[in-house]
């Protein structure tokens, strides 16, 4: 920990050494599996999660729903088959109440049918996929995140608003960043000047940003999360571009910021909350967070927190009872507690009705980098896949 | 394409080709001298990375930092080869394979442990945060072509070690005919070690460039790796300046595949199709032009070893 | 003697793999992990093949993992679920695969096969990658395992574990008596001395090409069944690693025997998995753990088994010793 | 006149500015043993290269038993009849004598794209293999491990693989390098008693052997051949005893 401070990182995440990945309270009451992609460069999001829900636990005293409860951490490695493995075994050997976090899509899709079909309750706090909001919606699946297309569609929508006419996308090359980009079109009318699909594994964006300068569009829209958000950044900051205006979603937030820093200020992102929310609730959650784990939380950490008080309210509605499916359930539907972003309730498909926001990046007067919220996009947006849900 | 786009394209090529250089080096050399497949040598362009980035942040400035980099790369060179890789000389490709694919997956965790999974922050290098306007609306940052004058020199300076000096000589006759050269009564061993911290150094080098550049994370060094593989493969191994062609060659392929496929491919079929083929394509170039080559040549461009 | 042992120790960890569900490994876990070291270890057995039979060091042999998952997975997009159609095919596509990059391949040697077989591996890396239809780099999650004759036979927990154990098994001895054959002897003396197998009339060209095909069919139903056992397949499957990771579990079993790499995937996934749960950081010890059984264990984990008294030439092929010792 | 088995017209390989074979035409004729001679560096290696397909000439062609080989492979003009032993050995260490040899046996005996059968059981491979391991006077050695014969050992052993292939042409570079005195016995009788049966084409340094064995003897000098006659006639040729052999050797 020490050596951290004297490096001066912000970015601190994990904890030094090994750490054995149960973290134990008192007694066991309740058993929640927690799968979060903890190695590779995508870890900042899985460790954003994992802190998350872990003060959020904290900050009830090591119980949910006045019982204690036992984290089993769970590390995806952002491969599908080693996730699957691994929630069998939380499933068969660990028997966990619930299993939450997930950050992507991918890892979601694979563990899906067993975790569902073994009647245990599936709570992300990230990944939302359109599979499972629509036809595909599931009794025991909620998320306390959003449905993917949703940020996307913010940007759509504040590039529609400002009223850009010629916009550049910029996405890499897989089921995701296609999606981003359906979602974008989706609000946004006007013309789209060049779509680029770039491999996950890209190393430099001087290419695109070559391209983007030569085709001077009145913004671009991205969506490159990780490591390749980083590189954008910095590419499209050197290479002088910063006056066209900077929209994405998922490329500049608080696990990218420490190592993007000034090249990322000014730029824009989407989101369903950002540290600088003025409600109390959120303000102890900044501040707790920042003094535990010497990092600033974003949206992940921010949902992780709230899935930790959405299954504390299931329990104390139930009385502890998790045996009780439909009971806990019908609690679950309720989500009677006050979330960090304020405005929050679930729809029909378990996913959240609630508000996106435009942010800036920012620089604090601490001289840490954040997300700082410009204006109210939509309100109350309920995903465009909610209609064909039928709960069964 | 405008010529100007053009232009910044192939800037933006030999600059990645250049990095590739420096890494495929240490690279080639080891492999060719020792006979050595050295799976790590990614490591030590990660850690080149890290360290210099670390210290530029603790002494305020990227150039102390670099200039840091690389004693402690050297040395986490030579510590690497004494505790593992002198061991691995003498056996067979399959066990070196094995036992440095253990050293990445160890070092890498490392890593992680030590300065956590997010991407690190670098320092601006002073005095080369600026940029010249190539093309109306795009400045090319001054450090990208810092790289490519440091890069060149660097290949200079190599170029003028391995072909006019003893040492230079030494370690082309090891790369054409190992035994020979202990024949004659040379301590193969130092030789070997020599080389190996060079290398490693010159990996650690590269890594402190590419900071501020690329983004400084775990595992940044598997990707650097493979194309830096294609690189000595396609130059012919133990060939110096087969990997400077290589190398500019891969970087060229690279960028320009990736500015141009997608747009040639419109051509033959309609956009979204072309956009998403040709990105899959432009992944995948580097691998078709290497098989391809191989297929023609199967030593590589510049074979150095008969037979 | 030591002809005994080779045949009694793969016998006894068959025997102990088709007993553990009745020792009490008969959670889902445990079906999980086993069936995941027997699949992986089909895969090792058939690379260990090319390996130790052949003397060709594949880096992409998890792209005929993949090709044999895909295959399961674009018939389950189309509809077609039944075993007796799926897993023909999924070998016949791996061995179609493996022929067409194994022609252009097997054109090079050493470290040049090592590199373009990199190649292609990566190749189908980004072809799955960009398969938008299967989900892309998402990968696709099958709607149910492969049925039997119209019974969802791979649906039950123990049948599908005595599945995999008799693939598992079947893969060794088909292995085996190819490198038993004519075939065989062809390929093992085309790899220890090409020369000498030219000198007689064997061109090694079509005897590789013909290994590289087989082994691939039967990575091809590896695949399939590794498609079953997650339900799910995405690019990961074909990653880089994976090739790698098959690689290690030949070597660390011991390329000279074909059951090393059913040893080797047994010992991989095991550690893995306990690793994982044991440390956050488990690869600061699976690392030095891999090291270290290169520096020391020579001749892979069947190498301790059969401890031979004096320095056999290495990459002694299976058969061999029968004759001596007979 | 006998058609000849091998004829050599006008072959040349150059390496670099070094022309090692130079225009050479010779023939082997059926039954005959044809001894090649000449100092070091004259090129016989080569020629016995190109000869055997692992090397190409520039110029000029092979032919054998009629048929134009020039264009094939080394492996294909093994499985025609055209066998060859190495000046180095070569066998396959991991492999007993007898599988050494079995394999040769299996190369003219049907398909080997034969894949479940256990090879080591087929019982005519083995009696052909064993013959032959027999004729060479290996016969008590069949299951040792080739890599652990002796060094004579070995070369008996290369030319039983080389008699198993059932040959029509055996071309023999040097079989007699490195061998004792009494191993040399055994080997030159071993030779004698191919004769008649197998064209042999014979690059050899032993003098004593090649005079004791040869029927007709082609000296290569710098890759050129400076005659070609009866053993008598090498021996009288002034030219050859003046740049080859010496008048000592002579006396």
């Amino acid at each position: 920990m020490n050596r951290r401070a004297l490096l001066g990182t912000a970015a601190a995440a994990g904890f030094s050494g090994a750490m054995p990945s149960l973290v134990r309270a008192q007694a066991p009451g309740i058993k929640v599996g927690f799968l979060a992609t903890l190695s590779g460069p995508a870890a900042t999001l899985g460790n954003q999660l994992r802190d998350g829900w872990l003060l959020s636990v904290k900050h009830l005293d090591g119980k949910l729903g006045g019982v204690p409860v036992e984290t089993l951490v769970i590390d995806d490695e952002l491969k599908p088959d080693v996730a699957l493995t691994k929630v069998r075994a939380a499933l068969e050997r660990d028997k966990v109440d619930a299993v939450v976090g997930v950050v992507f899509s991918n890892i979601l899709q694979a563990v899906f049918r067993p975790v569902t079909e073994s009647q245990t309750f599936l709570i992300t706090a990230n990944a939302g996929p359109s599979t499972y909001a629509g036809r595909g919606c599931n009794p025991y699946f909620f998320t306390t995140a959003y449905q993917n297309d949703q940020p996307h569609a913010t940007m759509g929508q504040v590039a529609q608003d400002e009223g850009y006419k010629r916009i550049f996308i910029l996405v890499p090359n897989y089921q995701a960043g296609k999606d981003a980009v359906a979602g974008f079109k989706s609000r946004f009318k006007g013309e789209v000047v060049d779509e680029i699909y770039v491999p996950l594994n890209q190393l430099d964006f001087s290419t695109e940003v070559a391209k983007i300068a030569a085709a001077k569009p009145d913004a671009i829209f991205t969506f490159m999360p990780g490591g390749l958000g980083v590189n954008l950044v910095r590419a499209y900051r050197q290479a002088g571009l910063a006056s066209i205006p900077f929209l994405s979603t998922f490329t500049v937030d608080e696990a990218t910021l420490p190592a993007q820093q000034d090249a990322a200020l000014g730029f824009y992102t989407a989101a369903t909350w950002a540290p600088d929310f003025a409600n109390d609730q959120s303000k102890r959650f900044v501040k707790d967070f920042e003094a535990a784990y010497g990092y600033v939380p974003g949206n992940y950490a921010a949902q992780a927190y709230d899935a930790a008080l959405l299954v504390d309210s299931a329990v104390k509605k139930t009385g502890g009872r998790m045996s009780d499916k439909a009971a806990v359930r019908a609690a679950l539907e309720k989500a009677d507690f006050t979330s960090l972003r304020g405005n929050f309730r679930l729809g029909v498909n378990h996913y959240p009705v609630q508000d996106f926001y435009l942010c800036k990046v920012v620089k604090r007067p601490d001289g840490k980098y954040a997300t700082e919220t410009v204006r109210k996009v939509l309100t109350n947006d309920t995903d465009p896949h909610a209609a064909e849900c039928r709960m069964r | 394409m405008s010529v100007n786009l053009l232009l910044v394209q192939l800037l933006n090529g030999a600059q990645l080709g250049i990095l590739l250089f420096l890494v495929a080096a240490g690279l080639t050399l080891v492999f060719g001298v020792m006979d050595f497949i050295n799976l790590a040598h990614g490591v030590q362009y990660m850690l080149g990375a890290y360290v210099a980035a670390s210290l530029g942040v603790w002494a305020n400035s990227f150039w102390l930092g670099l200039l840091l980099a690389l004693p402690v790369s050297l040395l986490i060179g030579l510590v690497l080869e004494w505790l593992v890789f002198r061991h691995l000389y003498g056996r067979d490709h399959l066990s070196q394979v094995l036992a440095t694919f253990g050293v990445i997956l160890t070092v890498d965790d490392a890593v992680r442990a030590i300065w956590g999974s997010a991407p690190l922050p670098v320092p601006q290098p002073e005095g080369f945060t600026g940029g010249v306007e190539i093309m109306p609306g795009l400045t090319y940052p001054t450090f990208r072509l810092a790289i490519i004058v440091v890069g060149l020199l660097v290949a200079l300076l190599l170029w003028l070690l391995v072909d006019r000096t003893k040492a230079g000589m030494l370690v082309r006759a090891g790369a054409s005919n190992a035994p020979m050269v202990s024949a004659l009564g040379v301590d193969i061993g130092k030789l070997f070690t020599l080389v190996f911290g060079f290398g490693a150094m010159l990996a650690g080098f590269a890594g402190a460039l590419a900071g501020p550049v690329f983004a400084v994370t775990p595992g940044m060094g598997d990707a650097v790796l493979i194309l830096a593989f294609v690189v000595i493969v396609i130059g012919g191994i133990g060939s110096i300046r087969g990997a400077f062609i290589a190398a500019v060659l891969v970087g060229l392929i690279d960028t320009l595949g990736r500015a141009m496929l997608p747009d040639l491919l419109r051509l033959v079929m309609d956009a979204s199709s072309a956009r998403q083929t040709g990105a899959a394509l432009a992944s995948m170039l580097v691998y078709i032009v290497m098989a391809a080559i191989l297929f023609f040549s199967p030593a590589g461009l510049f074979p150095v070893r008969r037979g | 003697m030591r002809a005994r042992l080779r045949l009694i120790l793969p016998l006894v960890v068959l025997a102990a793999l088709a007993a553990a569900p009745f020792l009490g490994f008969d959670s889902s876990f445990a079906y999980t992990v086993l069936s995941r070291a027997m699949i992986l270890g089909m895969g090792a057995v058939s690379l260990s093949l090319l390996v130790g039979g052949a003397g060709l060091v594949s880096m992409g042999h998890a792209a005929m993992l993949g090709v044999g998952a895909y295959a399961v997975a674009s018939l389950d997009a189309a509809g077609v679920t039944d075993a007796l159609i799926v897993f023909p095919v999924a070998a016949l596509a791996a061995g179609l695969f493996a022929l067409l990059t194994g022609a252009v391949s097997l054109r090079t040697s050493g470290v040049h096969f090592i590199m373009i077989t990199l190649a292609f591996g990566q190749m189908a890396f980004f072809t799955a990658s960009s398969l938008s239809a299967l989900g892309g780099d998402d990968g696709y999650t099958l709607y149910g395992r492969t049925e039997w004759l119209g019974t969802r036979l791979l649906e039950n927990r123990l049948a599908f574990h005595f599945i995999c154990l008799a693939l598992l098994a079947g893969t060794w001895l088909l292995c085996s008596a190819l490198l038993d054959s004519r075939f065989g002897r062809v390929l093992r003396a085309s790899k220890e001395n090409a020369l000498r197998a030219q000198a007689v009339g064997f061109p090694p060209y079509p005897y590789r090409l013909v290994a590289y095909t087989l082994a691939g069919a039967i990575c091809g139903v590896a695949g399939a069944l590794l498609a079953n056992a997650t339900e799910f397949v995405s690019p990961a499957t074909l990653a880089w690693g994976r090739s790698g990771e098959l690689l290690f579990m030949v070597i660390l079993g011991g390329a000279g025997q074909l059951y090393g790499a059913i040893l080797g995937a047994l010992a991989i996934v095991l550690l893995e998995e306990w690793l994982s749960h044991l440390l956050e950081y488990w690869r600061l010890a699976f690392g030095p753990l891999l090291i270290l059984s290169v520096l020391f264990l020579r001749n892979g984990l069947a190498g301790i088994t059969a401890m031979p008294k004096r320095r056999r030439p290495s990459g002694k092929p299976a058969a061999l010793g029968q004759e001596a010792d007979a | 006149m006998l058609e000849a088995l091998l004829e050599l017209r006008g072959l040349r390989k150059r390496f670099g500015g070094l022309t090692v074979t130079d225009d050479v035409s010779l023939t082997v004729l059926p039954g005959e043993i044809h001894a090649v001679i000449g100092p070091n560096g004259a090129g016989k290696t080569t020629l016995i290269h190109q000869i055997s397909g692992t090397l190409q000439p520039d110029k000029g062609a092979v032919i054998f038993a009629g048929q134009d080989v020039t264009g094939w492979s080394f492996p294909r003009r093994a499985k025609a009849g055209l066998a060859r032993s190495f000046q180095i050995t070569c066998i396959v260490p991991g492999f007993t004598a007898l599988e050494n040899v079995a394999l040769a046996v299996q190369a003219r005996s049907g398909s080997s794209f034969r894949f479940l059968r256990p090879a080591r059981s087929e019982a005519a491979l083995n009696a052909a293999a064993h013959a032959a391991l027999d004729s060479v006077g290996l016969g008590q050695r069949a299951g040792v491990m080739a890599g652990s014969m002796s060094h004579g050992e070995k070369r008996q052993l290369e030319l039983a693989v080389a008699l198993a292939t059932e040959p029509r042409l055996m071309l023999l570079d040097e079989p007699l390098a490195g061998a004792g005195p009494e191993e040399t016995e055994r080997l030159i009788a071993l030779l004698r008693s191919l004769r008649q049966r197998y064209g042999i084409l014979l690059v050899e340094h032993d003098m004593q052997a090649v005079f004791a064995l040869a029927d007709r003897i082609s000296v290569l000098v710098y890759g050129r051949v400076v005659v070609t006659g009866t053993v008598e006639e090498i021996r009288a040729h002034p030219e050859v005893r003046s740049a080859y052999l010496g008048e000592d050797e002579m006396a």
